[in-house]
């Protein structure tokens, strides 16, 4: 059995606040004690999914090495990735890309497109040749459906939302990582490009073996490609498991009213109740020791503000909610 | 084709009156042009729509299709390099193209108000909540008593669902959902004819999307006002509207009412939409559009769908698609399908 | 706002006045030539520059005896201060005796009289005995007569008696402070204003003073000194009737005036217009710094400058060349002649040939860039200015350019006034424009005294009160010292002066140790709207310094037009 | 605006023109203003004698020509010999102008590339490496603006010799917190950008990704920066030749208009003495504003809108 | 949240200080670098004239002693840091024994008055200005001239001075030329003396807004441009507010926040930019106390009147941090 792509234990990210001189620090905790594994073979896409301010953009800050975490630990291949030295990152790098939410702030607007292509290329030492480099440039941009001609010479600006994103798919091609970290990808390009975007996505996973960490917060679109998913409640899974199973089923009541609350493409299936927030402040004032759900939760009880949940098994094939609810022994005292 | 009959016939109470509902807003082929250093970019190319008396119409398309455009043309809050080309504004019967400044100065917001996209940056950041939905009172009714107006948006508070609290709040003290309610109740206090909303929930989250979509609706009902909303979100406008009218590059391709767009679109664009939302009920293989969109400033002659249609024939570079109502209440502009002699709606590539 | 034909306005130079309400002339912020001691603190005697006379005032004799090192003061009898008290020897042996118990030597007057005065004793009411260190022919002269714009003022007892003399202010107006013997009291002070008002119970009211020809209560009612700033200001309010007397003018700001105001006269009715100031311009250069250590390249350096130039430029022709390093007064004409007729001239054009050969000769040739050079070295030198003084910038930039276009790599640099001075007393220049042998009025020792042996200090030392900064030195300078020394205790006039004078100037003139350049004028003008009877050439009863103490003879002579 | 544009066709053409942003009819104009007046020095030097520049070298007080001066010695008018007239010193001034413009620009040149530069070195240290250092340079810049510049600029101008290098580096000494806050700002919202984040996970050194990817994008900020600190830095200048201070022998037109004051140029009716530099003054001020107005243009793209 | 937090205080106040502390050290060591002893140069001042003095090493070591310049640096320095504390900056070297203390605070309220209505005024013709200049309902003319008007930005201040000082106060004889007040006028709270210093600040006052008001009229078109094109400045033309109020309400009160910040930082400038004013009108601020002190290489005074705008600037730059939150609610202390 050989080690996993990519292993996150425990991993805590904690941010202060303000700082800097004049102003006091506060924390805010992004991430807490989350776990994550990818296997090596085969390549599969996991889903982050969560709501806003969850943690998502952090956990993918945290394994492209923008960020560090506070503690834990982040594993690549069984190593370390803040033990890693000048050499290794370098190779980290071309094992780990990253597809971003914003398809227009990613390239640089000085450049013209090829910049992107021309930066890998001359960093990752990927020619031998200037013409190997123009065929690989070329064979990624046919991957994503584009061809060199039409589109190397522009500038950003002169390409569609979906063209840029796809170039970025092409960009990490190119390179042929182990692991594409895709955050948002699709969440700004509209919806008849999505397809084209979330189906490279499964080309590469089916053809180059690359596995992907999807971050969204479309569960829709989720469901359509995911392997795996981590639903994130502030900073924590509320539930995982694979995608199916999860969104099919939502045990988690975080996460049914989440699944709930996606907007059905049918007229006919209207929403039924009405939905109520609790008020700003008492859903801040989420207790840090017990659930961080408990404000909001229709189903509370006092258990639920003595620790936080761990995950409990709630299906077969590791389908895990981090409630009470399913807590063994507790599940039959209710 | 029949049941599209059905599912129309059998929807909603409000919707068998649309026969004899009033027109409110009637758009007449308005243009809207941004000059740029390389030539004008054709925004809004000629669209005509109009929008009955308590109906809500969903204006859906892509990004950059020109949605935001229409609804500021609507308002002529168009800036520049922006302009207004040509067309007819109709509310209430009344041309609104060319009224001077300050008699459309009146109208705006006591006739027409405006819920913006990204009501993130749409409050001013140095005045407190009260006093933005406060100087809209004063400027249109003059001024009157602070208990009174107080009170009233007070009032305008429990019925977008905020506490009472905010009141006194600067707008950076909100959250994003908030914010979003405080331009809704900003929106209705003059009790507008229509209102315009403007992708107005689509930057939160699932959760609080639904919680400010559903306050608008209720709004909406209460008030009995028209409303157009703007989105690209199929799920969320099934939910929501009466009406659908699908935006390709400046102009209408299709309106048609909610039920016939989601069972049976016609245009190839609304299919493709249709095809494309991702389903939360089962898997399907991801439906894949190729091509891409015109450049805006430079339109190909005939139709502006040409270069993505799965179905482009000969007749669709050269001639222009118009609306036709194939449909009871169904309007499409595509080439593909034609009317017989019987009045019979037939597919041409279906055919030939 | 006083009535302007009972007001004489005066002007102040230089900037606003920091510290308006301190009148212990002794100490350096003093507020004293704004009126005060034109005004109000009156000296003993007046030294009248046209005829080299020393007039009497509040001292009617100072007389010395044979050895010339005991002198003896009579004071007028009936001077009051303006509150009644008498004015009399006890003031007199107060204000000496506080000086000479200045152990700090600090207070203004202190050193010199620590310098020469052993201990003073009143006589009698009216007289006051000083006996001296050494004798000195010119104690009455330099201290007391008003030499060059003012001395020590005698404080009256009873107001300074136990007061700190380094932090009395001497002012406080409900106690009639500052106070002095004047026609005149000060009503108002501020940093650009100060305004004075007729003592209509002056002492002198009734008999004045005779021999100066005052007799009686001045004419002005008000007097006004005001700071004006810059010579725009000064031309333009002159040009309005608004200014009386200006301190100092361009001949261009002069004639822009008169166009507007044809009341305004200067000393002389013509061109040049002007009066020397006492002090003539001068480039000193350092004697101590190659290659201007050498006699030849100074008088290279004398042969270069185009005097007349220098006038023409930077005086508009309002000035005349210097002939010796003495200023051209009645009194020391003499002197000025003898050298002179000794043929010791300084030439008013360039003799540019003379000074090239005289740089040649010492062996330096010139190169592409048309510079005189020497073993690789170019020959230069920078001449200092200080950055208050825009004649002396002036003068320095026309020298410049006529050094530069012989082959000398001539530079100039403004520098800040304490700057330029230190540098001068540590010797840390090659040449710098100053007047450093100003001094001599009447007599030629005071000036010549200057760059005698017994002041000449090592550079990186300081010169004593930077006489002798130029750190002349040699067989000619110990021969000339020897002469002037001889010259110090001669009394005054003595014959056998001049033909001394003369020996000692040879080996000054040989040794060229500075280079005498221009006379120092002051274009002065006033204007006669409203008052008359101001000093020219005409009118000559003392020199136009309005700005020193021996205003009070002006203001004496006022009369007004009735406009 | 709300109704409908009057004549778009103008509007059109008139952007046609001026399809890059680069060739703004600001940044046109006013580049062409400085270059007019470089280019008038650079021919001057030679077809006039510049030598005319120092003093006592021409006739004093001569008017330009056309012109006639009357004194109480009589009346003067202007010759070809010296077409802009001469100054109270027998200064030409047309060689004046010529050569003191240039050094008045390079003044300013100088002193804002000086300042430009140290501010490019701290605000990319203080944006990137943040935390202590990012401390310091702020309290560094912070103090500095406190500090009353031109009483250390006149305290250490008056003593030590400087040239017009030295006074321009002098003068630099506080144009730098400018530019480093400017560059700080941009930098640190630069970073969080996806075009920088791309390079890092492209294996871009922190080199690359300054000067590769953040700096081509600051070219407008630092352009207009610098036009701004050149404007300063000029005014500082005059303000210490106005003092008396600063390089003495060769004439700039900050000396000239010092001059013109100090001998009442003003009263005596002798305009041209600092009328000239004046003129040159405002005409290398406007042309610098015009090309700060076309740069900020670039680096806003919506003040671009504002066409009308 | 908005009050201001103890914590949030106290740290800015500690940066205050220390900005403070540095800036003194600097101009403490600054005008001591520099050759030259302001002692024997005040020592020349008072001998000049009288010829020569034989005993002047005597004197200027007296006086050395007296001002403390012979104990070591550290005690000067000591002494220097601890009377900053107090004001106390010791006795005026060319005017002992003034106090600098006195020479300050008698020209202090000559400049604060002369500053404070030019600054009140050309901030607000600069922004006004600034705010027509970007507003797309001003007319064309005035669009035009207001370029027009800043050409006198481009002109040293000195000169402007002077050129108003002609023709205002000589040519046309409209305003008094010199001085802070009229001859012969005794200073008091009188309302002959208050008209007559009010009369003769008015020349002063214009020579500072006219070279200073084109800068602000720029930065202020370059915010206005930025705000015009923000959200909510289009909803609220959207609300059919008068255009005025939307003007003043929305736009400009949002682009005006900068400029404030940006007001606090220039203070010490715009003193500085005062000298040349005051010198060319006399009048008896600080500007003239300066440039007097400056010419006599016044240690002390340039270090008290150095050290008061230091402590303005810094003072109004901690001043506005402080009360930023309350006229931009967006910036809260506890938040970035
Ligand atoms: N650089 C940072 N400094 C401080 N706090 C941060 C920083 N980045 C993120 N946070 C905070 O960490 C939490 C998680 O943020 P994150 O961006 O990971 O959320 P997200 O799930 O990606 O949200 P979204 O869906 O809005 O992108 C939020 O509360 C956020 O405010
Ligand atoms: N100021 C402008 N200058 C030039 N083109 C503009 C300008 N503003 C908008 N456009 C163009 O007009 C078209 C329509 O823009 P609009 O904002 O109406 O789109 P939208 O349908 O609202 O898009 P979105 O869903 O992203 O809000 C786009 O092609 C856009 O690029
Ligand atoms: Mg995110
Ligand atoms: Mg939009």
């Amino acid at each position: 059995m050989s080690q996993p792509l990519l292993d996150i234990r425990n991993a805590t990210k904690v941010y202060q606040v303000g700082g800097g001189i004049g102003s006091k620090k506060k924390e805010v905790v992004a991430l807490q004690n989350f776990n994550l594994t990818i296997a090596d073979k085969p390549a599969t896409i996991t889903t982050i999914a969560g709501e806003s301010g969850s943690g998502k953009t952090t956990l993918a800050n945290l394994v492209l090495g923008f960020t560090h975490l506070s503690s834990g630990n982040i594993v690549f291949q069984g190593k370390d990735i803040s033990d890693m030295t000048h050499s290794e990152i370098l190779d980290y790098r071309q094992n780990v890309q990253a597809v971003f939410q914003d398809p227009f702030g990613v390239y640089n607007p000085f450049y013209r497109v090829e910049h992107v292509f021309d930066l890998v290329i001359k960093n990752f030492k990927l020619h031998k040749n200037d013409s190997e480099a123009r065929d690989r440039i070329e064979a990624g941009l046919n991957a994503v459906g584009l061809r060199g001609e039409d589109i190397l010479r522009k500038y950003p600006h002169q390409l569609s939302g979906g063209q840029r994103q796809r170039i970025m798919m092409a960009r990490a091609y190119l390179i042929k990582p182990k692991l594409i970290v895709a955050d948002e990808p699709v969440s700004m390009v509209d919806a008849s490009l999505r397809a084209a975007i979330l189906d490279v996505m499964l080309k590469l996973r089916d053809e180059e073996n690359i596995s992907f960490l999807y971050i969204t917060h479309d569960l829709s679109t989720a469901y359509q490609v995911g392997d795996q998913i981590y639903i994130l409640y502030q900073g924590s899974i509320a539930e995982r498991g694979p995608t199916t199973s999860v969104i099919d089923k939502p045990h988690h009541p975080y996460v049914q009213l989440l699944v709930d609350s996606v907007p059905q493409p049918d007229p006919d299936d209207k929403w039924e109740t009405d939905i109520e927030l609790p008020d700003e402040e008492v859903m801040r004032a989420a207790d840090a020791k017990g659930c961080r759900f408990y404000p909001r939760c229709p189903n509370r009880w006092d258990h639920c503000l003595t620790a936080a949940p761990p995950l409990f098994e709630v299906a077969e094939n590791k389908h895990e909610a981090s409630c009470y609810l399913y807590e063994p022994k507790v599940a039959v005292k209710r | 084709m029949s049941e599209a009959q059905t599912s129309h016939s059998n929807t909603t109470a409000k919707a068998k009156n649309w026969a004899d509902a009033k027109p409110v807003l009637k758009v007449d082929d308005l243009r809207i042009h941004y000059e740029t250093p390389k030539g004008a970019v054709i925004a809004v190319a000629g669209i005509s729509f109009t929008l009955y008396e308590g109906e809500t119409l969903g204006l859906v398309g892509e990004s950059g299709c020109g949605k935001s455009t229409t609804a500021y043309g609507i308002l002529q809050l168009i800036q520049p390099p922006g302009h207004i080309v040509g067309g007819e504004i109709g509310l209430e019967g009344k041309n609104l193209i060319g009224l001077s400044e300050r008699d459309f100065r009146r109208l705006r917001w006591t006739k027409l108000a405006l819920i913006p996209q990204g009501a993130m940056n749409s409050l001013n950041p140095t005045m407190k909540v009260h006093e933005q939905i406060a100087d809209v009172i004063v400027t249109h009714e003059g001024r009157q008593s602070k208990e009174k107006i107080k009170q009233r948006i007070l009032d305008l508070f429990k019925t977008v669902g905020l506490p009472a609290r905010i009141y006194d709040m600067f707008p950076h003290e909100l959250s994003g959902g908030m914010k979003q309610r405080v331009c809704i109740a900003m929106g209705i206090c003059l009790n507008p004819t229509v209102v315009i909303a403007d992708e107005s929930t689509s930057a939160l989250d699932v959760v609080v999307q639904r919680v400010v979509a559903q306050t608008l609706l209720k709004v909406k009902e209460l008030l009995g006002v028209s409303m157009i909303m703007i989105g690209h979100d199929m799920g969320l406008m099934a939910q929501m509207v009466d009406r659908i009218a699908v935006m390709y590059a400046g102009k209408i391709v299709e309106i048609a009412s909610v039920h016939s767009l989601f069972k049976e679109p016609m245009h190839p664009y609304s299919q493709v939409l249709i095809d494309s939302i991702p389903s939360l009920k089962e898997k399907k293989p991801l439906k894949i559009t190729e091509g891409i969109t015109h450049d805006p400033r430079n339109p190909p002659p005939g139709c502006i769908f040409q270069l993505r249609c799965p179905h482009v024939m000969d007749v669709c570079r050269s001639k222009e698609p118009v609306m036709r109502e194939l449909k009871p209440r169904q309007e499409v502009a595509c080439h593909l399908y034609e009317v017989d002699a019987k009045g019979e709606v037939k597919n041409v590539a279906a055919s030939a | 706002q006083t009535p302007r034909n009972e007001t004489v306005i005066f002007d102040i130079d230089g900037g606003n006045v920091t510290a308006p309400t301190n009148f212990n002339w002794m100490v350096p912020g003093t507020a004293r030539n704004q009126g005060m001691h034109q005004a109000v603190w009156e000296p003993l005697f007046i030294l009248n520059y046209e005829t080299g006379e020393i007039m009497p005032y509040l001292g009617t004799s100072f007389t010395a005896n044979e050895s010339l090192d005991v002198w003896t003061l009579k004071i007028r009898d009936g001077v009051k201060w303006a509150d009644g008290e008498a004015f009399n020897a006890d003031d007199v042996v107060f204000t000496l005796n506080l000086l000479l118990g200045d152990e700090t030597m600090t207070l203004g007057g202190a050193a010199d009289m620590q310098q020469w005065v052993t201990d003073v004793a009143k006589v009698d009411d009216l007289t006051v005995q000083f006996n001296l260190k050494a004798p000195n022919p010119r104690f009455q002269l330099d201290y007391w007569s008003v030499r060059i714009w003012g001395g020590i003022i005698i404080l009256p007892e009873h107001v300074w008696a136990g007061q700190d003399p380094f932090t009395f202010t001497n002012y406080d107006p409900a106690k009639g402070w500052p106070l002095g013997t004047g026609a005149y009291k000060l009503t108002s002070a501020s940093e650009t204003r100060f305004t004075y008002e007729r003592d209509d119970n002056w002492w002198g009211k009734d008999v004045g003073i005779p021999e100066m020809g005052i007799s009686g209560l001045p004419a002005p009612k008000y007097l006004v000194w005001e700071v004006t700033g810059a010579e725009e200001n000064k031309v333009q309010l002159a040009s309005q009737g608004e200014l009386d007397s200006i301190m100092d003018v361009t001949l261009g700001g002069f004639e822009a005036m008169v166009a507007n105001n044809p009341n305004i006269e200067a000393w002389v009715d013509g061109m040049p217009y002007v009066w020397f100031d006492p002090c003539p311009r001068q480039l000193s250069v350092n004697n101590m710094v190659a290659p201007w250590d050498n006699a030849e390249m100074r008088w290279a350096l004398n042969d270069l400058m185009d005097r007349q130039q220098i006038i023409d430029v930077a005086y508009e022709g309002t000035t005349i060349p210097s002939q010796t390093m003495f200023v051209e007064y009645g009194g020391l004409l003499p002197y000025i002649n003898a050298i002179t007729g000794a043929g010791m001239t300084l030439g008013t054009t360039a003799d540019v040939e003379k000074g090239k050969a005289l740089i040649e000769k010492n062996g330096y040739a010139l190169n592409s860039n048309g510079f005189y050079e020497k073993d690789g070295k170019v020959l230069s030198i920078e001449i200092q200015t200080h950055e208050a003084f825009i004649e002396k910038a002036r003068i320095a930039a026309v020298l410049v350019e006529q050094y530069r276009k012989a082959g000398i790599d001539a530079s100039t640099r403004a520098v800040a006034g304490a700057t330029w001075d230190e540098n001068k007393r540590f010797g840390n220049y090659e040449g710098v424009l100053d007047w450093d042998a100003c001094g001599s009025i009447n007599e030629p020792w005071n000036s010549m005294n200057r760059f005698t042996s017994r002041f000449l200090k090592p550079i990186g030392e300081a010169s004593p009160g930077t006489n002798n900064h130029v750190r002349w030195s040699g067989a000619n300078n110990d021969a000339y010292s020897a002469i002037v020394e001889k010259i110090g205790v001669l009394p005054l006039g003595d014959p056998s002066i001049e033909g001394m004078v003369v020996e000692a100037y040879q080996h000054l003139y040989d040794d060229m140790p500075f280079i005498p350049i221009t006379q120092a004028r002051k274009l002065v003008p006033f204007d006669t709207t409203y008052w008359t009877g101001w000093p020219t050439q005409e009118n000559n009863y003392n020199h136009p310094a309005t700005w020193w103490m021996s205003t009070h003879q002006i203001i004496h002579n006022l009369k007004p037009t009735g406009n | 605006m709300a109704t409908i544009s009057a004549n778009p066709k103008r509007k059109i053409s008139r952007f046609n023109r001026f399809d890059n942003p680069w060739l703004n009819p600001f940044l046109i104009t006013g580049v062409f203003l400085i270059v007019i007046i470089l280019l008038g020095a650079f021919i001057g030097q030679f077809t006039w004698d510049s030598d005319l520049a120092l003093v006592g070298n021409s006739p004093l007080k001569q008017p330009p020509v056309g012109v006639s001066h009357t004194t109480l010695r009589g009346t003067s008018v202007g010759t070809w010999e010296h077409p802009l007239g001469t100054d109270g010193d027998g200064r030409d001034m047309l060689a004046v102008m010529i050569v003191g413009a240039p050094r008045t620009l390079a003044i300013g040149f100088i002193a804002a590339a000086a300042g430009m530069g140290f501010g490019i070195l701290l605000g990319f240290m203080a944006g990137f490496m943040g935390g202590r250092v990012d401390d310091v340079i702020r309290i560094a810049s912070d103090t500095t603006i406190t500090i009353p510049s031109i009483l250390v600029l006149i305290v250490i101008q008056s003593v030590i010799p400087v040239n017009l290098v030295g006074m321009a580096l002098l003068i630099s000494a506080f144009a730098w917190p400018g530019p480093t806050r400017l560059i700080r700002g941009q930098v640190l919202s630069m970073k969080e950008s996806g075009y920088v984040k791309m390079a890092r996970i492209s294996g871009a050194s922190t080199f690359d990704i300054m000067f590769k990817e953040m700096m081509p994008n600051l070219i407008p900020y630092l352009a207009a920066s610098f036009i701004g600190n050149m404007q300063g830095s000029i005014l500082a200048a005059i303000g210490l030749e106005v003092l008396g201070l600063g390089p003495q022998r060769v004439p700039t037109l900050g000396k000239s208009i010092y001059w013109s004051v100090q001998l009442s140029g003003l009263s005596q009716g002798l305009w041209w003495w600092w009328g000239f530099p004046a003129l040159i003054l405002v005409v290398i001020f406007v042309g610098l504003l015009l090309i700060n107005l076309g740069l900020d243009e670039i680096s806003n793209p919506r003040l671009r809108q504002k066409v009308e | 949240m908005k009050g201001i937090t103890l914590v949030y205080f106290l740290r800015r106040f500690g940066i205050f200080l220390l900005t403070v502390w540095i800036a003194a050290t600097l101009i403490y060591i600054i005008p001591r670098m520099a050759p030259g002893d302001p002692i024997s140069a005040m020592v020349a001042r008072m001998t000049q004239q009288a010829g020569y003095i034989e005993n002047s090493d005597v004197i200027i070591a007296g006086w050395r002693k007296r001002f403390g310049l012979d104990d070591p640096w550290y005690l000067q320095y000591g002494r220097y840091l601890k009377n900053l504390v107090t004001f106390d900056f010791g006795y005026s070297l060319a005017s002992f024994p003034t106090t600098v203390k006195e020479i300050v605070f008698r020209a202090l309220p000559w400049t604060l008055g002369l500053l404070s209505v030019s600054t009140a005024l050309f901030f607000f013709i600069g922004n006004f200005l600034g705010a027509m200049l970007a507003w797309n309902k001003t007319p064309r003319i005035i669009k035009g001239l207001i370029p027009v008007s800043m050409i006198f930005t481009s002109v040293p201040s000195l000169l402007a001075a002077l050129m108003l000082l002609y023709f205002f106060a000589f040519q046309l004889g409209w305003f008094p030329s010199l001085s802070a007040y009229g001859r012969g006028i005794v200073p008091g709270w009188t309302w002959t003396f208050i008209g007559s210093v009010m009369w003769h600040a008015i020349l002063p006052i214009m020579s500072i807004v006219v070279v200073t008001f084109g800068f602000w009229t720029l930065g202020m078109r370059g915010m206005m441009i930025t705000v015009e094109g923000e959200d909510y400045v289009t909803l609220a033309k959207a609300k059919g507010l008068k255009p005025f109020y939307s003007l003043y309400r929305y736009t400009i009160r949002n682009a005006i926040l900068p400029q404030i910040t940006a007001l606090a930082l220039t203070l010490g400038t715009l003193v500085g930019g005062q000298v040349l004013v005051e010198y060319i009108f006399s009048y008896q601020g600080m500007g003239n106390a300066i440039f007097t002190a400056i010419r006599n290489q016044d240690y002390p005074v340039i270090q008290g009147t150095s050290y008061i705008l230091i402590l303005t600037t810094a003072l109004a730059v901690f001043i506005m941090d402080m009360i930023y939150p309350l006229i931009d609610p967006r910036i809260s202390h506890e938040g970035n």
